[in-house]
């Protein structure tokens, strides 16, 4: 009866899962999609506590325990998905991805040891076995083999998910550099088929003689996750999460062949597909391959680029008075937000200037590339956190409508996503990434720090050409200044 | 081999049918939306947490690995559950606008 | 009948996927190709031909009844599938410069 | 091991309809899709033959039969659809429909009666019986009313999906009328709840008292099949024929249930699922609403407003002669084929005009409308037919572009598709389904016989029109003396 309706709760969630991973995919719905699947899940996490029961009909105990568990996860997730900065969101979402992959490792552990002890030591704890054996609802020794495939797997893919999510999270707020020596790719193969070969062997002749083996298989697993994450670039962290993040899923489906639980099962699958074609998407996004992106050869291009790169034509500054007086007697102003911005953390000061060339009667607008900054939607969550009102962002498609109509588009921090050669230059490696026209416009004036090239680590002929003027420093100072310009105009 | 084939054969099945539904379900997804998408997947395969629970609430109070780990891993899928989700509303609300 | 649930549990998720499924996979049809897609899945139940072969072969010698209506319905399956499949493709026959 | 083989090429099956039925629903994949769908059907059919074997062990005997079943079924089936008149398509999936559907009601026939005998006679069959037991997989008598109830629905859902079916062919070619008498819809209502309540009781206490109910059942479905259907406007059965196509689905998929077969199982629900959202699709096309189109109440309106409908202002005729002079002294020539069309089978004789017209440097395209005609792509098939070439054809979103640089544009039976009430009468029942924007052109031909409405019933302001001239007389018929008189110009 119990059991019945545990069942009924879990298929409940799956839905609830599949529903709202849909809603989650669809502007309009997406918020309420997300709280669904929330619901869902609070539904299978509070059915299982109350209503499982093991083969042997025996309910869960040890509830202080896992009360007070979920008490303390819970309040820290709170407070720390709440306390973040919004730009600082994917690091979060790296960690508690992480989490999750530690999860499963753990729960790996534990049922090994359970497993490793009733096969081999006490059998008197046989009763336990049994249990698993039933749960795999399978006859024949056969289970112990699955069983231990199932460990092994969750194990391995757990760990991996949880080093890899760390090192992303320690790059992405800078704390780990890109690091990696020469032939790091060829160990990284090497050592996942030694962990692979390891496992293969513990689970055709697992015995007390080798059993500590699987400790050497946890500890190669984390030293890969941490090995396949150091040398991609920093930038591309978004898209490794996502992956890890799809790996997570996987090692939660495994969980779910564990136990013979269907909302784990679908949970973690649908996690596992949807996170892969994400993580495609994204690098479609940048147009970028998955491989490209895994092997860093675009990294390494960039610096060889960046380097060989010689300055070809000269470019014309502008000084800061020139600007204000160009903007404040402009009819329409267009800003196109890059990842500059982010960094020199100059959105309030981009807000303060919008509001007080509106004051003057300008119209200022917002032209927001979709891969502008390092993850997608990061500049109108950089904006949205300085409330610049949604009706001003412009989405790539209109905004290049209306570049013609504009008298000064001023681009801050801003480089790959105005880059022409995106359009005009096969060779480039950004060729073929939709661009924001802002030749279009009268004047272009773009802020940024020197003549560096920005994340593809390309030149960029926009700066040289006849419309474009530079203003360089940094986005947030120059700003300051702008605007105290601007009043005194 | 194959025989579990056959006796799993509803498992391979549902694990199929999920694989098509991942990708269909988020098939058309705008590129502004990939981060949320991520973040609320993230939360969703915290759904690991059931198997910390199960582990926990099965262990015999003897068995302090079992125990302790067992506690760590409800910590943990928590904070994977509810930071999951949690971040992913506020990344959300960040959009909300749009959708007026 | 709660306990039915749960012993039929994976057969009612497989059902409840495909449900979603057979939604999602034809959700974005151009309204040109309703009928051809009408034809393609009317082939594809033809499906139900697999249980007529099973009456069929499973008819005793002298259950005379079982063996003609089993005959019967193998035949009419066999249109389902065949033609459904024939005239859906003779169907998209028309459609095939479009792809060009 | 070969019910392993068995249950792997099931799964291949199931994968195979998966994608069959996605890719058809992208035009340039839709081909390669059927086909895809026909193989993993081949396989899941020879499999069954040759692999299947009930839980004794036993394998399946009686293969003459099935072959030879197999057999002419085949060769029927590819002649029928080989033969039939690309026009006459939609009759032939109804009757495919309608095959597949008594394939279900059969097969619940016969297992109804193996299961009523091995329960309430020979017991020593019971060996058969406990066939089914274990087939279901469950324990507990429970098993005869699960497995009663499976075959009730195959039962009754296959019956009236084959009724129904039977009846739209018959409508589709003519041969059937619309009748519907009054309070039909009650009588239908009841007539289900009858069904309903006999077979629910049968379920509960099967005897062999009240076994022959179960023909009664079988009788009553056949009668609501066509009930059903036959209060139904003509032009709306590829709607009906979709809605008992997802209806035969769930048939088989309640053979699925019974056999515990995947491939039946999967292929029936995705097919259920698919058919209704499909249905739903058409009618959104053609905007109404499904319940709408099951009522009638369109149909009927069409009547009354057909009568009530007052000419209103009048409209100016065009003869022959001015016609060609003004086609060959144009530069661009726009033909709006329509339901008319069809039914004169004027086809050839447009496609001559097309050529005549091209001879005397004359740019002649076609303008389709996605729901002109009485199919979705009725127009395309049509013009196929004569083999108009598909560069020719334009869709209404390009057709709609170039009107405005169009000389003559020439409506051949075509009414709704062109109606400006759609977007201008908000009262309209048509109101909000997107058309051709004929008027944009310089000039506006419009043959029909009379001034009687289209399928949607309703009077079209655009023949009352300035631009427009009416052209009268059937399409056939106008065309040939048109392509007369053009020679002679
Ligand atoms: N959105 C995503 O999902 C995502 C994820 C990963 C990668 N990417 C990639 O990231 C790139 C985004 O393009 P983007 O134009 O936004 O950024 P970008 O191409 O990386 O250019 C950023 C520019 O900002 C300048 N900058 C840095 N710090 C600054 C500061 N404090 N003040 C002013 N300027 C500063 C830099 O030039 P200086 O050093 O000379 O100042 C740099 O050229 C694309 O290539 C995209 O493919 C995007
Ligand atoms: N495509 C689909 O999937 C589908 C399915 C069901 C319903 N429908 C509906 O069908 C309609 C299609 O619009 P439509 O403009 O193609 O057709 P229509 O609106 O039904 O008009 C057809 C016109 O052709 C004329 N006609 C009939 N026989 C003729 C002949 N032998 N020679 C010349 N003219 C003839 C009729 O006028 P006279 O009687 O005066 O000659 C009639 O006004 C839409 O309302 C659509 O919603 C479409």
């Amino acid at each position: 009866m119990e059991l019945d309706i545990l069942t009924i709760c879990y298929l409940v969630a799956s839905i609830t899962f599949i529903l709202g991973l849909k809603m989650l995919s669809n502007p309009a719905k997406a918020r309420s999609g997300n709280l669904i699947a929330a619901a869902g899940m609070t539904i299978a996490i509070f059915a299982t506590i109350f209503l499982y029961k093991d083969d042997n009909g025996k309910a869960l105990h040890n509830y202080g325990w896992i009360f007070a568990a979920l008490i303390i996860g819970g309040i820290v997730g709170t407070l720390a998905a709440k306390k973040v900065k919004m730009t600082a969101m994917p690091e979060m979402v790296s960690i508690f991805n992480g989490m999750g992959g530690a999860c499963a490792a753990l729960i790996s552990i534990v049922e090994f040891n359970h497993l490793y002890k009733s096969n081999f030591l006490v059998k008197e704890n046989s009763l336990y076995i049994s249990d698993i054996y039933t749960a795999l609802n399978s006859a024949s020794h056969f289970v112990t083999t699955a069983t231990l495939l199932i460990i092994f797997a969750g194990l391995i893919i757990g760990s991996i998910s949880f080093a890899g999510s760390m090192i992303a999270w320690g790059k992405l707020n800078g704390k780990v550099k890109d690091k990696s020596f020469k032939g790091q790719h060829v160990f990284n193969i090497v050592l996942l088929i030694a962990i692979l070969l390891i496992a293969a062997y513990l689970i055709i002749n697992l015995s007390t003689a080798n059993y500590f083996l699987f400790y050497v298989i946890l500890f190669g697993a984390l030293l890969y996750g941490i090995f396949f994450v150091l040398p991609i670039g920093g930038a591309d962290m978004p898209v490794v999460i996502s992956l890890l993040n799809s790996f997570t899923g996987v090692a939660a489906a495994c969980g779910g062949f564990l136990y013979n639980n269907k909302a784990m099962l679908t949970g973690g699958i649908l996690v596992g597909a949807a996170g892969t074609l994400l993580t495609i998407l994204m690098c479609k996004a940048m147009n970028r391959s998955l491989t490209n992106v895994l092997i860093g050869s675009f990294g390494a291009k960039a610096t060889s680029n960046a380097v060989s790169s010689k300055d070809q034509g000269h470019y014309k500054e502008i000084s800061l008075s020139d600007t204000a007086m160009l903007m404040s007697y402009a009819k329409k102003v267009m800003i196109v937000p890059g990842y500059g911005l982010a960094v020199a953390q100059a959105q309030h000061a981009c807000h303060e200037l919008e509001k007080i060339l509106e004051d003057k009667g300008v119209e200022v607008k917002y032209a927001i590339h979709p891969v502008a900054g390092r993850m997608p939607g990061h500049m109108n969550v950089l904006l949205a956190e300085a409330d610049v009102s949604y009706d001003k962002l412009e989405e790539m498609e209109q905004a290049n409508e209306e570049f013609s109509t504009t008298d000064v588009v001023l681009i801050l921090g801003a480089n790959d996503v105005v880059n022409p050669a995106a359009k005009t230059d096969p060779a480039s490696p950004i060729y073929g990434m939709p661009i924001l026209d802002v030749e279009l416009a009268k004047n272009c004036i773009v802020n940024k720090r020197s003549m560096k090239p920005g994340y593809a680590g390309i030149e960029n002929d926009l700066f040289f050409r006849p419309k474009t003027s530079m203003l360089f420093g940094d986005a947030k100072k120059v700003l300051q200044d702008l605007i105290i310009e601007i009043k005194n105009v | 081999m194959l025989d579990w084939i056959s006796t799993h054969e509803q498992m391979i099945y549902i694990v199929v049918l999920m694989v098509f539904l991942g990708i269909e379900v988020i098939g058309r997804v705008p590129s502004v939306l990939h981060t949320p998408l991520m973040s609320g997947a993230n939360a969703i395969h915290g759904v690991v947490i059931i198997g910390a629970i199960i582990v926990m609430g099965k262990a015999e109070a003897d068995n302090y690995v079992a125990l302790i780990l067992g506690f760590l891993a409800v910590i943990l899928g928590t904070l994977n559950v509810v930071g999951g989700f949690v971040v992913t509303d506020r990344m959300l609300e960040m959009f909300k606008k749009k959708k007026v």
